[in-house]
């Protein structure tokens, strides 16, 4: 039989409520002491006079006490019984107080095409004081996401990130699918707005590779204004149809980029003209997929080429 | 048995192993009070009377009346007992579990220690003694609060058996 | 049933050794051809005329080869049909060659007083050319370890590293135990020669940590020959009584070290003097468990002090 057992009217409450707590004394523990006292300490802070103390049925001390606001998130309370002058402590409590989960938001997902997979990140809101799970779900879905298919598994987050990532063998790809955030915490759910996409319409896209061409073995006499070089798109990426833009300027000056585009995804061999002779040349590209939903991959890392 | 004396390898290892144990009750005391308030052993005796925690006697460790043979016994059984004691408090939180295993496997080191020593006197009783009946404690405080008591009554145990130690490898 | 199958005296030999190899070729395969032909071939090589081929009492043709000395490490061996004159392949077995597993040696260990666990290292000898597995085996003991009271459970290392770590909950602190290393591969077994020792003898001490003391909260007149400093052990070897040794020398130039010791574990207050006036000195501390087996741990980092 417990000497002294606490209970709470709610371990965990929104920041400001009341809680409601008794501290039951058995006999066994109080009887040493003629007229035994319970006292309450918040903290480190003891609750002068605040429990009415009141003899059970069975012989055991019940005090209750009522905190009119808990202010703090995380805090313990203390019953201790007065015995024999000195405060002996029988039970304690654990308390959090904090705010039901806002609205996560903000939810963008790109596909990994070298991982095949898909990895959404999302804002998770403000701090709630108290644990709080956050679970990324989604289901297979098709046209305009009306039709709710085959559930898929709970992509669960490490601990305090606010990004999963969903595995190719859970994705049905080049289908649309249905994908949302649920917040989740002792005094409440919240579920972000809904995202309907196919994850091969949210490719991450790397730049294509750019190289120089060697001038003298693509003509007899290399024009000082031009510039000869090839590409290729991203590996993982050959399968897409893609269509890229070029820019370049002297690498020396502050000169603006000029730009050159739509270009086609891989050329083994593109000539570059209308160029200053003599000077060293700053070249990037990136691309994006053709006719289908898809954002432009960054710029490449510069190509530097000498005009002659 | 004959006057019975201790090799010097055993005072010195047996002394470090007490003091490495000593070091690591207070840790998990430390992690206790750090953890979950409970900072105020003496604010649990009342508690600790009414879950039944025994504790270990020294008494032949007193330098005032010191039995070598009683003295090794008693400091055996003791370390059972707070073997016995430690295991019981398995499970009393994430942040003390690796303290608790620990200190668990060294004071059962220990015992073994102090135990092969009797063996190697030809002094151990025929039987080894048990762990010994343990309160079972039946909510995360009562563990918590009896860890912090165990922790509390480790240390004085350790401290009275450097002290016989101390004394009998004085030359 | 199978169109062709090879049968291999062993799949793993010593290297130079000799395989013999079979290959049944079933009718429902052969039958295609009036006279059918079994070839061989290690790895690229095609074996001219090397299999003696007979037909077999059920119809099926079976040819045999013996490779007197197989000297590559790793080969397939294909059996082939010469079928309307293809090579068509019908079976092919992987042939490894190699040695057993050379004596592991110098097998030292070190007891980690953060993790708590003993690790182990060695040489794991000649490389055999054969998947070799290696085990960190060891037993609990007593006295001069001539006794064998409980085993340890094998300590099994990550692939290709030649250290393992024994988990504290495996060890009986200050007693002996026997440790030695099992090198295994299909061609036979080898031991280390077995270590004797009580983990806590073989403790990897760390050094203490040096401080400097203000002079002049030390003493009213600070004598310009002298300096102020407090150390003391490292935290996780408290409880281990220790000696230990302060060397020391100017900053600049190359004056050898001058060594004060044996020295105490720890002090709140030394006072070091035969020192150079207005010299900037480097001071350095190690120590060594004390009267019990132990080594000296590494020097400390320089302490860096002015004398005034």
């Amino acid at each position: 039989e417990k000497c002294g057992h606490i209970s709470l009217s709610a371990p965990i409450v929104r920041l400001g409520d009341p809680v409601t707590a008794s501290c039951t004394v058995s006999q066994s523990c109080s009887h040493l002491e003629p007229e035994p006292q319970i006292l309450w300490k918040l903290g480190a802070e003891l609750l002068q006079h605040r429990g009415k103390q009141q003899t059970q049925p069975d012989g055991s001390q019940q005090s209750v006490i009522t905190l009119p606001s808990l202010n703090s998130t995380h805090t313990f309370l203390h019953c201790y019984l007065n015995w024999s002058n000195s405060l002996q402590l029988l039970d304690q409590a654990e308390l959090w107080a904090g705010h039901p989960p806002a609205m996560p938001y903000n939810l963008s997902c790109l596909m990994n095409l070298t991982t095949n997979s898909l990895t959404c990140q999302w804002e998770p809101g403000a701090d709630t004081h108290l644990p709080t799970n956050f679970t990324l779900k989604s289901f297979k879905s098709r046209g305009d996401c009306q039709t709710k298919e085959d559930p898929i598994k709970d992509c669960v987050p490490a601990d305090g990130q606010s990004y999963c990532s969903i595995p190719r063998k859970h994705l049905l790809l080049y289908q649309n699918m249905v994908i949302w955030v649920q917040a989740e915490n002792a005094l409440g759910t919240s579920l972000s707005p809904q995202l309907c996409l196919d994850p091969m319409d949210v490719v991450k896209l790397e730049p294509p590779t750019l190289s120089a061409l060697d001038p003298n073995s693509e003509v007899a006499r290399p024009r000082p204004d031009c510039l000869w070089l090839r590409w290729e798109p991203w590996k993982p990426s050959f399968y897409m149809n893609q269509k890229c833009e070029l820019r370049y300027r002297p690498q020396l000056g502050e000169a603006s980029w000029a730009q050159v585009g739509p270009l086609p995804s891989r050329t083994t061999r593109y000539e570059l003209c209308g160029l200053r002779a003599a000077t060293a040349y700053a070249l990037q590209m990136r691309c994006i997929r053709l006719h289908l939903p898809g954002d432009w991959s960054s710029w490449s890392p510069s190509l530097e080429l000498q005009t002659t | 048995p004959p006057s019975v004396s201790l090799p010097h390898s055993f005072m010195l290892k047996s002394s470090e192993q007490a003091r490495r144990v000593q070091a690591e009750a207070m840790v998990m005391q430390e992690k206790l009070c750090a953890t979950h308030r409970l900072c105020h052993p003496e604010e649990l005796a009342l508690l600790g009377h009414s879950l039944g925690i025994p504790w270990a006697s020294l008494r032949s460790c007193s330098s005032r009346d010191l039995q070598l043979l009683g003295c090794l016994r008693q400091l055996q059984a003791g370390l059972m007992l707070y073997q016995g004691l430690l295991q019981a408090l398995a499970g009393i939180s994430p942040a003390l579990s690796s303290s608790v295993d620990l200190l668990r496997l060294d004071v059962a080191d220990f015992a073994t220690t102090v135990w092969q020593q009797m063996e190697d006197l030809g002094v151990a009783p025929a039987a080894q003694p048990t762990l010994g009946t343990v309160p079972a404690f039946t909510s995360a405080f009562q563990r918590q609060a009896g860890g912090v008591l165990v922790a509390s009554h480790l240390q004085d145990f350790l401290e009275l058996a450097l002290r016989a130690l101390r004394y009998l490898s004085r030359p």
